[in-house]
């Protein structure tokens, strides 16, 4: 009986948290609970969930990335770039971002494999080699419509509107397509990571490398794929937000890693996983934008609402995990 | 009494504040400006902080619009993500005034710092204390749209005073911003020793190119000019000796203050023009130590041309502090 | 109050001692006395809660209920390090929580003297080198010290565990199944060690499934079923008895039936483990059981590494079902159909965060998946099989690993690979941790499926090679030195020899080359 | 001989690629390699070098501390607050932020040991935690002489010199302060971690926690006090950061993390050790600043700095790992 008790706890304990949360807010605030105000939460989180999503994959196979941050705002510059300057056109434009995900991703995922640099390390080396990289084309700039170039011209290109609409249209007018694509995402990899044999092999990878490779498993292909598969999420982030912005901005995406982490991270908790899994990202980035859109609009400075994501994320995790693990002793 | 609607029933009137930028003194100190001004007006002030998330700041304007505030106050932000939420926030009826960027909407009135004067400002007196000719060292870090701007006026300057010699440029934007400029500063003293004049158009790094030639001990061959002032500066600038001699800068509270009136003005039905500018000031180290200011309100007080403006003030505009 | 063994005062008590996993009754009120200067064999099936006795006297889990003394005195240990200092040390069965991996082989010797806080406050690789000298020179080893304990064998860890446990001059020492890894040569010195002891009046309390070593130690032998205690046998020692009472029934020992398969399934021509050693060839029948028996370190793991891609031989050819096999990774030998059960289970087999069944068809999932997707039902289903087939002890096909003890963790890992059919069978030390009944049931679980496959197993214990095969092969210095049949014709003296590296080694080139 | 070459080139392969580099500098930037210059070098990462010694000392148990930026942080606005608004003394402040750093440390080490949270989600909640409430007490300022307070009235207080000396004096008028606290703290640190039985006992437990156990250490206390450890140096960084700004500055970014993270993981590579260790953590900032310090001596644009980073850790990384572990097939 107490047993149940704490079993449920466990594995609802963080939807009561977030029900609690929302009724709160509510009170507070009764235009929390509209469908807008959720589309609007749903919406802030998107890119920052696709990026939790990607994230994921690494920390399935017992990795991590650090560069996924870095890897959004290069393929931001990269679309803004092949928009602005060269002119392209929407699908060549997408076409290569994700192209340079993914390259980014196997980066990554050879230097890891083959290399045999400690996951945190490669990335961390990545990440910094790509902030500095995605500035170089531009001098530093940010690429915006007629912008001069560093040679004197100016860019006669611009975003295209399909591309615009990426960011800015609704479909049937209430779900933005970021919306749409992070719910996409997000059942693709919660399906791959769940129920197909791959998913399984990344998961028996990221418990027991060793045991893995003895079962048959191509460990090396795995990991490289893991970090593709990161690269390939955050460089559709990047989409997303170049489309949203309308701007190769240089310091957009600066928070995109930390918080993107955060999701990722929280995640374990959900229904007392405590395993990386793409719902608990999913709902661990719903979490924090819930958390977020109900500080503002209760009116509280910026500054609180770190300090209450801080709290409330420990306090939630201290319940979860606190019981996850019963009686060792 | 003699306010016009909705003034005249102030409790009834909700106004935004839709932020990009919120850390740092400058937006403290806005934030504070529009917040008193809102107090004065008495009306219902809310505040939303996109924290540098260009496309949470549109989506934002839309809360706003959602929550059915009467007027908006967009702060910073970059012209592509807001020119369409604005759009909207227009159509929808809502009065916007935005600040710091622009937002390509003749309805929209801007309000501005004018950060070309800033820099104009800080590079007369510069040569107006060096003479036409000398070698400078420049802080930037390009991307952000008010260091681009005082870039421009940077750029002009060169091309007009060819004696002016630029042997280095540097700048991060790594937090804390002043201690890792201060790091990237002493390497170039060390590489150019024949600087005499460091630009470095944001106080942040002014700060930080200061520390570093307290650390080199050149504090009385270099000159900084600089743009943007608090009370943490105006400490630094006062300090013996001080290579910080001179930043332009407009008050940051003023500003806040201003963009409410304006937004206020609109919203009584008056004009406020499309631009309405503050000026900046000029203020030198001599200025502060001859007249004892060292700090922020007694510098409003000591040069009234800092502390309040006459821009966007209609007659029965109640004022902060009146 | 029973009078203690041969040395008399009683050193432990145990008294209603009672221990569940949640609803999982593990010990059920258990007495238990051991005395100084004897030495106590705990028999117990897989699962009947050896391993988690231990814990509770070693102090790294707490009793339900139930009380123990040591020394008259009450004992309840809180945590490990209490144990150690009121005199009582433990060598745990899990390898793996005896040996930091990364650590040199000198700082695991002295890891309880650090962690315990003996140790002076500095601690300078000079003073460790020589300190963990003193410590190795109790078992008469001579380890490379300053490698990292990954670098070292199993068997070599397993005995960093003891010599540690040794240096720590115990009041009780307990020995959880401690040979289980090693070879008869070492196990020999361990034998001597703890005769040793026990004229010193140290109390011994020694878990082990192998007859071998109680024949050899034991001064009394109480036996564990279900949680229970069930016997107390004293010399003269009925052992026939007293594995019934640790069963609950009697276990027909007739030898299994021998059979010589005719079609050879796979061979070996020339092959070279590495550049140094001898070039060898054989070729294993299908419906055989073949066993390769050999010291510890001799190159068993190796040949069978190579055979399952996960190494390259130095030099030689392998044929499979007549055509060249040359395997790049395990992968591509599982698809040719060569499995392996590797020894060492907790590292290189068994996945902690899946429960059984997902453990189980991990090398499958081809098979068992549609479209990618993967058919749960059927997951379930056949894991339910294995489990009855090998009478895995569990509560379901659902457990976690963890929950699981030493010896059914290793049927989980030979039902792994007896799931699906294969042309050749690998099984590294597959009897590692597991009762007398378990190795009949694997052994004949091996045999009833060995039909259409070859299967090779490689195994340190001649014993063991003797009890499952039809064939054992002999395997000295990395290269097979001895070819034999088991069964009546065996010529065990003949296999000892070898075995021990004394055979004529101009004999190395095998008649049963492959056709 | 093919393997005492490979062996060598582990071992010294970092400190070639270091000499290598000061040698380029030199070529390029005669001024760089002067004693000014080195000790420049030493000054500009004292910072970063304190955080990632103490982030070494939770790698080493196995864990990690992602809230030493936000620590640092911290500190610096307590140390700030303190002299400016109470106007304490110099000691007292000190105290207060050593005091501070030790309480965020175990505030991290018991959410981790006995809330069983993982420590990167445990240390990430305190990050953001901290970032925020740094902000509270002043609101959002910074915090400087003559500042007005939230409640209308002026700070009285002012930074005492003394305190300020530990952020610009020098000793012997060569060596400033804060690299003498950075060497003295690294000389504790690494005889701690190699010479005693607690550090040896700490890489125990970062091996094989269950293992250490067993073997009587007590395996919480020891994770504690390490991110004790790393939560004091990272106070200590703070104190010296309000030293030399002079000022309580908000800042809401986590650059010194990310440095003090990588010089921490590069210093895996110093002398082949590929664990951490805290020699290779000191070599692995001075590494990070020297390229830093010539890069800006060079004119090099301050994008191209992040890539050059980037780029000389991945390569320094590749070369070192990938020989490290040889023939594992
Ligand atoms: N942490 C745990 N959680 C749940 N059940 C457990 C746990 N540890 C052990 N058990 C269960 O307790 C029972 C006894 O396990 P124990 O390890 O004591 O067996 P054992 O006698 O040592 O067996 P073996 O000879 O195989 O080592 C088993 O059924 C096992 O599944
Ligand atoms: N690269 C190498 N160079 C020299 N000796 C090696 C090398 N690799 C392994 N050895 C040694 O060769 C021996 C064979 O190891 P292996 O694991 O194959 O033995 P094994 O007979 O299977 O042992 P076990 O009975 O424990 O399974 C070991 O003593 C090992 O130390
Ligand atoms: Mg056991
Ligand atoms: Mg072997």
């Amino acid at each position: 009986m107490t047993l149940a008790v704490r079993d449920l706890s466990i594995r609802y304990g963080f939807f009561v948290l977030l029900v609690a949360l929302a009724v709160f807010f509510y009170a507070a605030q009764p235009a929390f609970l509209s469908l807008r105000s959720l589309i609007f939460v749903f919406q802030s989180v998107s890119i920052t969930a696709i990026l939790a999503l990607g994230v994921t994959g690494t920390l399935v196979v017992g990795g991590f990335d650090l560069s996924i941050g870095s890897v959004a705002a290069s393929s931001m510059m990269a679309a803004s770039y092949a928009m602005v300057i060269w002119g392209w056109g929407t699908a060549e434009t997408v076409a290569l971002c994700i192209g340079f995900g993914l390259l980014a991703g196997l980066f990554n995922g050879v230097i890891i494999v083959y290399g045999r640099i400690p996951d945190l390390l490669a990335t961390l080396g990545t990440m910094f080699l790509l902030l500095g990289l995605q500035l170089v084309p531009t001098a530093g700039r940010s690429i915006a419509r007629g912008m001069t170039l560093p040679d004197g011209t100016t860019a006669t290109g611009s975003f295209d509107p399909s591309f615009l609409s990426l960011g800015r249209a609704r479909l049937f007018d209430v779900l933005p397509v970021s919306v749409v694509v992070m719910l996409a995402l997000g059942v693709a990899i919660f399906v791959f990571l769940e129920f197909t044999r791959w998913g399984r092999v990344m998961y028996a990878i990221g418990s027991n490398q060793q045991a893995s490779r003895l079962a048959g498993a191509p460990v090396e292909r795995y990991k490289i794929a893991a970090y593709m598969i990161s690269g390939g999420f955050a460089s559709v982030g990047g989409i997303l937000l170049a489309a949203r912005v309308g701007r190769g901005d240089v310091s957009s995406g600066n928070s995109l890693l930390l918080d993107a982490v955060a999701a990722a991270l929280i995640g374990f908790a959900v229904l007392g996983a405590a395993k990386p899994n793409a719902f608990g990202t999913l709902v661990g980035a719903l979490f924090v934008g819930m958390l977020l859109q109900g500080l503002t609009m209760m009116n509280a400075p910026y500054y609180t609402q770190d300090a209450v994501k801080g709290a409330v994320l420990v306090v939630a995790l201290l319940f979860t995990f606190s019981m996850t693990r019963p009686g060792e002793r | 009494a003699d306010k016009p609607a909705p003034f005249d029933q102030p409790e009834k009137v909700s106004i935004a504040l839709v932020r990009y930028l919120s850390t740092g003194d400058f937006f403290q100190a806005y934030l504070t400006g529009a917040q008193e001004q809102a107090k004065a007006l008495g009306v219902e002030l809310r505040v939303l902080d996109s924290r540098q998330d260009a496309a949470l700041q549109a989506d934002m304007v839309d809360q706003a619009i959602a929550l059915g505030v009467d007027g908006i106050v967009v702060q910073h932000g970059l012209t592509e993500s807001m020119t369409a939420a604005v759009q909207r926030a227009v159509d929808a009826g809502i009065k916007v005034v935005a600040f710091d960027v622009d937002v390509q909407n003749d309805k929209v009135p801007q309000i501005e710092q004018s950060d070309r004067d800033l820099a104009r400002l800080a590079l007369e007196q510069a040569v107006k204390d060096n003479g036409e000719a000398f070698q400078a060292a420049y802080v930037y870090v390009p991307g952000i749209a008010p260091l681009d701007r005082r870039d421009e006026t940077w750029k002009t300057f060169k091309g007009k005073y060819s004696g002016i010699e630029e042997v280095a440029q540097f700048g991060t934007l790594d937090n804390p911003i002043a201690n890792s400029v201060a790091n990237q500063a002493s390497a170039v003293l060390r590489a150019n020793p024949g600087v005499t004049v460091v630009f470095a158009p944001y106080d942040e790094f002014a700060k930080g190119v200061k520390i570093a030639v307290d650390e080199a001990g050149l504090s009385s061959d270099i000159k900084i000019y600089s743009a943007d002032i608090s009370t943490a500066d105006i400490q630094a600038m006062r300090e013996d000796p001080s290579a910080w001699v001179a930043t332009a800068a407009t008050n940051p509270q003023l500003i806040g203050e201003v963009s409410v009136r304006a937004l206020a003005m609109l919203l009584a039905g008056e004009d406020p023009g499309h631009n309405v500018v503050v000026p900046p000031t000029l203020v030198t180290r001599d200025m502060l130590l001859e007249s004892d200011i060292k700090n922020m309100e007694e510098l409003s007080q000591k040069l009234p041309q800092f502390a309040s403006t006459d821009v966007a003030s209609p007659d029965w505009m109640p004022k902060v502090g009146e | 109050m029973i009078d203690g063994g041969p040395g008399g005062r009683t050193v432990l008590e145990i008294a209603g001692l009672e221990r569940a996993f949640a609803s999982n009754r593990v010990l059920k009120s258990v007495d238990l006395e051991v005395a100084a200067g004897e030495v106590v064999v705990l028999m117990g099936a897989n699962g009947a809660g050896k391993s988690t006795l231990v814990k509770i006297v070693a102090g790294a889990l707490r009793p339900d209920a139930g009380e123990m003394r040591l020394e008259g005195r009450p004992f309840a240990p809180a945590r490990p390090v209490d144990a150690v200092e009121s005199g009582l040390c433990v060598v745990h069965q899990q390898i793996n929580d005896a040996v930091a991996a990364d650590l040199s082989v000198a700082q695991n010797l002295l890891l309880d003297r650090l962690c315990s806080g003996k140790a002076g406050a500095f601690h300078t690789p000079r003073r460790a080198r020589r300190e963990a000298d003193a410590i190795q020179a109790i078992l008469g080893l001579s380890l490379p010290l300053d490698r990292p304990a990954r670098d070292i064998p199993l068997a070599d860890r397993q005995l960093v565990a003891i010599c540690r446990a040794l240096a720590e001059e115990p009041k009780i020492l307990v020995l959880d199944e401690p040979t289980s890894s090693l070879s008869q040569r070492e196990a020999e010195r361990l034998f001597g060690i703890v005769e040793m002891l026990k004229a010193r009046g140290v109390a011994i309390l020694y878990i082990t499934h192998r007859m071998s070593d109680i024949r050899r130690l034991a001064d009394r032998i109480v036996t564990l079923r279900d949680g229970r205690i069930t016997g107390e046998f004293r010399p003269p020692l009925d052992y026939e008895a007293a594995v019934t009472a640790m069963l609950g029934e009697t276990i027909a020992r007739g030898g299994a039936e021998r059979r010589f398969g005719t079609e050879p399934v796979f061979a070996v021509r020339d092959l070279q483990l590495t550049h140094w050693s001898r070039p060898f060839s054989f070729a294993l029948k299908a419906g055989e059981v073949t066993a390769i028996t050999g010291l510890v370190g001799t190159g068993k793991s190796r040949l069978a590494e190579v055979i399952f891609g996960a190494r390259r031989p130095a030099a030689g050819e392998m044929q499979l079902t007549g055509a060249p096999y040359r395997p790049k990774t395990s992968r591509a030998a599982i698809e040719a159909g060569v499995f392996m059960a590797a020894k060492d289970r907790a590292t290189s087999s068994l996945v902690p965060a899946f429960d059984i069944a997902r453990n189980l068809s991990l090398p499958f999932l081809k098979r068992r998946s549609r479209a990618g997707f993967i058919d749960r039902a059927v997951e379930r289903r056949r894991a339910r099989r294995t489990i009855a087939d090998l009478s895995i002890v569990c509560r379901g096909e659902a457990d976690a690993m963890a929950t699981l003890s030493g010896g059914n963790q290793q049927k989980v890992v030979v039902g792994r690979w007896l799931s699906q059919a294969s042309k050749l069978l690998i099984l590294d030390e597959p009897f590692q941790g597991v009762d007398i009944r378990a190795r009949g049931d694997i052994a004949r679980r091996l045999r009833e499926t060995a039909a259409d496959r070859a299967t090779l197993v490689l195994v340190t214990e001649i014993d063991e090679a003797v009890e499952v095969a039809d064939r054992i092969l002999v395997m000295s210095d990395h290269t097979i030195v001895g070819d034999h049949r088991a069964g009546r014709e065996l010529d065990l003296a003949r296999l000892v020899a070898e075995v021990a590296g004394e055979a004529d080694h101009s004999s190395t080139r095998l008649e049963s080359t492959a056709g």
